[in-house]
């Protein structure tokens, strides 16, 4: 587990698993595609407009995850000092915003057929808009301080902060009874989702996962190689 | 009673300097001498316990400088390389504010008489804004005089001054050091000034 | 004191208020802000003319009825209490009788309530529509799923 | 004993830099008034409009008044070095940000609160509805005060890119504004958003020492 906090283990735990994980990610994107569009049937109230779930879930799941990681991340290096946690937050932000973009365009697209709208004030729906506004700001932070000390540690305190919001967009569907619908999978229950379009959504799932695992890995390697130039 | 024992600061894995050790006994005076950029603000601010150094200690009365912090921030007045006194305001309202909220036991007759020996006492109702840096400089050592510390943390005190500011700088310097009070300050030229510790960074 | 018990007691300070603030918080949401009403919670006598609210519920079966091409009159219900709706506009298709609805609007008179716009609401369930026609037949489907 | 002492002295200070003269207080008065007829000429002068969006007009200018003035935080004491001075009299860098956040509070927010009546006349807000403004509005104005400390306090080193500050006391007000509009439209549930809008002001409130005070001690050791 070495990997996971020390620059150096990381980077031969990279070059070993990148190349399997970007095939893997292709496969899976090829199958969960060709299941979500044709293997899976119709919804019997959407008809095929409920294909769309299939990129808007595994996109908001994501987009979540990493802003979870990201925090946690934060919390390692401010408290325990450990700098891998700073090149982490620097560079796995912009897939987080990418993902969280993911979400909010395949939403409103579902939005329009199942709502009648493109947007509505909801409160789900602005959380999730904050959260991306929130994922720029690290994205601007990371280009606008100078000193690279004060830069890591602003912006770690800036995801802490910002993990308020992170209740908000999960459980803003139960607490204000609003429009989007409460969640399908987290229920404790049976999920009430037909194992048949069950499957794509978790091949989806998977897909989405290897893939930002990749572009990570590709983005913390190039951090650690610009850091090191940076101080010889 | 200040210690500080082979400490040593590195920022960007770059060294600034490495196992200084100073100690700072009532009534004496240690001078850190260097180039500019040579790490001497650093060590000021490393003694003020506001940059962590990266290997070394500091001690304060016995005991490690965290413990007691705040002990030793009773006994410490430090000058920094910018001017602090309000410039909006007029020389009266700085004094005022700094009686006030150092609540120094300084009484008016002392503070005439500092104006007067710092030529400063017909500004006093002079916007600071309005002043020379030289003359905000001297300002400075006003605060000095009325905080009446016993250790005083100087940077580059005696830049843009001129002669006779500096030869006041050092007779207070040794009234201060009469009065069992210690003073440590950095300088980049010679001030020829009786010293009795050197620290060349 | 010494400063590192100083900075315990200003940690758990901290935790108290937090978690005292996100009780507040949780205890308020679940009462009643809700971003709409249903039916039953909007009983007759505080109903303030023309100010924008929202309503939720179901569509009440065999209550839809098309006055023109844009303009029709349905209610809305909750099992409990139900609301006369006129609504001019263009309904979203997923918009039928039983099926769960969120409208704007505002009452123009004690029992008419005038909707602006609109959402058809969509439940958390997704079944193959096949499987619907099965259910059907063996009589499991219960009133919520038509 | 001196202890409270050195707080009051330093609230004298803060007097002295904020309200040095009349022309402080009164700019910021006549901000807030012209801006409100800005929006009264750009949306046209009808009663009805008005009143409607009276309450958004409000509180567009309350926050943009509290992100125009994140310079009077910590941004000109840091400059002059008074920031340490302070520090060194005796004042942990948490505690330095929750008096900062009051004297913000006091200094910028509450001659903005008093012209609130006076706002409501222009705007055609009914007075029985002032209460609640002013109930929703105190409480919000100290939640924005604690944003723009935390937000001025991370753009200390920040030289090129000052209106991030902004971006980020914004972005976290949008729940507040959500709430205490909410205030005014549905007095009903007046308490239950009151209680909210108190939550999150608690928050807020333990939030900003650690947020502010690890920025302002990570800003003074590499300045």
């Amino acid at each position: 587990m070495k990997f996971l906090v020390n620059p150096s283990k990381f980077n031969e735990m990279a070059d070993y698993l990148f190349r399997p994980l970007l095939i893997l990610s292709i496969i899976l994107f090829a199958i969960g595609l060709l299941f979500s569009f044709y293997l899976s049937p119709d919804d019997y109230q959407q008809g095929s407009t409920v294909r769309i779930m299939y990129v808007h879930v595994p996109s908001a799941w994501l987009a979540l995850l990493t802003y979870t990681i990201m925090t946690l991340y934060s919390i390692l290096a401010l408290a325990f000092r450990i700098p891998f946690g700073f090149i982490f937050n620097t560079a796995v932000a912009p897939i987080g915003a990418v993902f969280t973009l993911i979400c909010i365009i395949s939403g409103s697209l579902w939005g329009k057929p199942m709502w009648g709208t493109w947007w509505v004030w909801d409160a789900r729906l602005t959380s999730v808009a904050i959260l991306f506004i929130i994922y720029l700001i690290i994205i601007f932070m990371n280009l606008s301080f100078e000193n690279r000390i004060v830069r890591e540690k602003v912006i770690a305190i800036f995801i802490l902060v910002g993990s308020v919001n992170l209740p908000i967009v999960k459980f803003s569907v139960d607490w204000w009874n609003t429009l989007h619908q409460p969640a399908t999978i987290s229920k404790l229950s049976k999920p009430s989702i037909d194992p048949s379009m069950m499957a794509p959504l978790i091949i989806m799932t998977f897909a989405f996962i290897m893939i930002g695992v990749a572009i990570a890995i590709l983005r913390i390697k190039t951090e650690i190689i610009s850091r090191k130039s940076y101080l010889s | 009673m200040l210690i500080v024992q082979d400490l040593s600061i590195e920022r960007l894995d770059k060294k600034i300097f490495e196992n200084i050790s100073l100690s700072l006994v009532p009534g004496n005076i240690t001078i850190l001498k260097g180039k500019n950029g040579s790490g001497k603000t650093t060590l000021l601010k490393a003694i003020l316990n506001i940059i962590e150094p990266s290997f070394g200690s500091i001690y304060w009365k016995g005991k490690l400088l965290q413990k007691n912090l705040y002990d030793f921030y009773n006994h410490v007045t430090y000058i920094g390389d910018s001017t602090s006194s309000l410039k909006k305001l007029t020389l009266r309202d700085n004094i005022n504010i700094w009686k006030k909220f150092f609540i120094s036991n300084v009484n008016d007759a002392q503070i005439e008489i500092a104006l007067k020996t710092l030529r400063l006492d017909n500004y006093l109702n002079k916007k600071v804004g309005t002043l020379s840096f030289g003359e905000t400089k001297k300002l400075e050592f006003l605060r000095l005089i009325m905080e009446n510390k016993k250790v005083w943390i100087l940077d580059e005190p005696l830049s843009n001054l001129d002669e006779d500011s500096i030869e006041l700088m050092k007779q207070t310097f040794e009234d201060h050091c009469g009065k069992e009070g210690s003073i440590i300050f950095s300088s980049h030229q010679n001030p020829g000034i009786y010293v009795t510790e050197e620290i060349n960074l | 004191m010494s400063l590192r018990f100083q900075r315990l007691l200003f940690i758990l300070l901290t935790l108290v208020i937090i978690l005292s603030a996100v009780l507040l918080i949780l205890f308020n949401t679940r009462e009643n802000v809700s971003y709409f009403y249903t039916p039953s919670e909007i009983d007759k006598s505080d109903i303030i003319i023309n100010k924008i609210i929202r309503i939720g519920g179901f569509v009440e079966n065999n209550s839809f009825n098309k006055i023109s091409s844009s303009s029709f009159k349905f209610k809305i219900t909750d099992e409990k209490a139900s609301i006369l709706v006129t609504f001019k506009g263009i309904l979203p298709d997923l918009f039928r009788e039983g099926q769960g609805a969120v409208i704007e609007g505002a009452f123009i008179d004690k029992n008419i309530f005038n909707a602006t716009n609109v959402f058809a609401k969509h439940d958390e369930n997704y079944m193959p529509a096949s499987i619907k026609e099965d259910l059907k037949d063996t009589g499991y489907w219960n009133k919520k799923y038509k | 004993m001196n202890f409270l002492n050195k707080i009051i002295f330093f609230y004298y200070r803060e007097y002295k830099l904020n309200m040095s003269g009349i022309q402080d207080i009164l700019t910021n008065i006549i901000f807030f008034f012209i801006s409100i007829f800005i929006f009264i000429f750009s949306i046209g002068s009808d009663k009805e409009t008005i009143s409607l969006i009276g309450v958004g007009i409000l509180w567009t200018l309350l926050l943009l008044s509290s992100t125009l003035s994140l310079r009077k935080f910590y941004q000109d004491d840091f400059e002059n070095g008074n920031l340490l001075i302070i520090h060194l009299n005796g004042f942990s860098f948490g505690f330095i940000s929750i008096l900062k956040t009051f004297s913000h509070f006091l200094f910028v927010q509450v001659p903005f609160l008093l012209s609130i009546p006076i706002a409501c006349i222009l705007l055609n807000i009914s007075n029985d509805k002032l209460f609640y403004l002013f109930a929703s509005f105190s409480i919000g104005s100290l939640i924005l005060s604690c944003l723009g400390s935390i937000s001025s306090s991370m753009n200390l080193m920040n030289q090129r890119n000052f209106l991030l500050g902004s971006v980020i006391v914004m972005i976290f007000s949008v729940p507040v504004i959500i709430f205490s509009v909410g205030i005014i439209n549905m007095e009903e549930s007046f308490n239950s958003l009151i209680n909210i809008l108190f939550g999150i002001l608690l928050i807020v409130f333990a939030i900003n020492p650690w947020a502010s005070g690890l920025c302002l001690k990570l800003s003074l050791e590499n300045n």
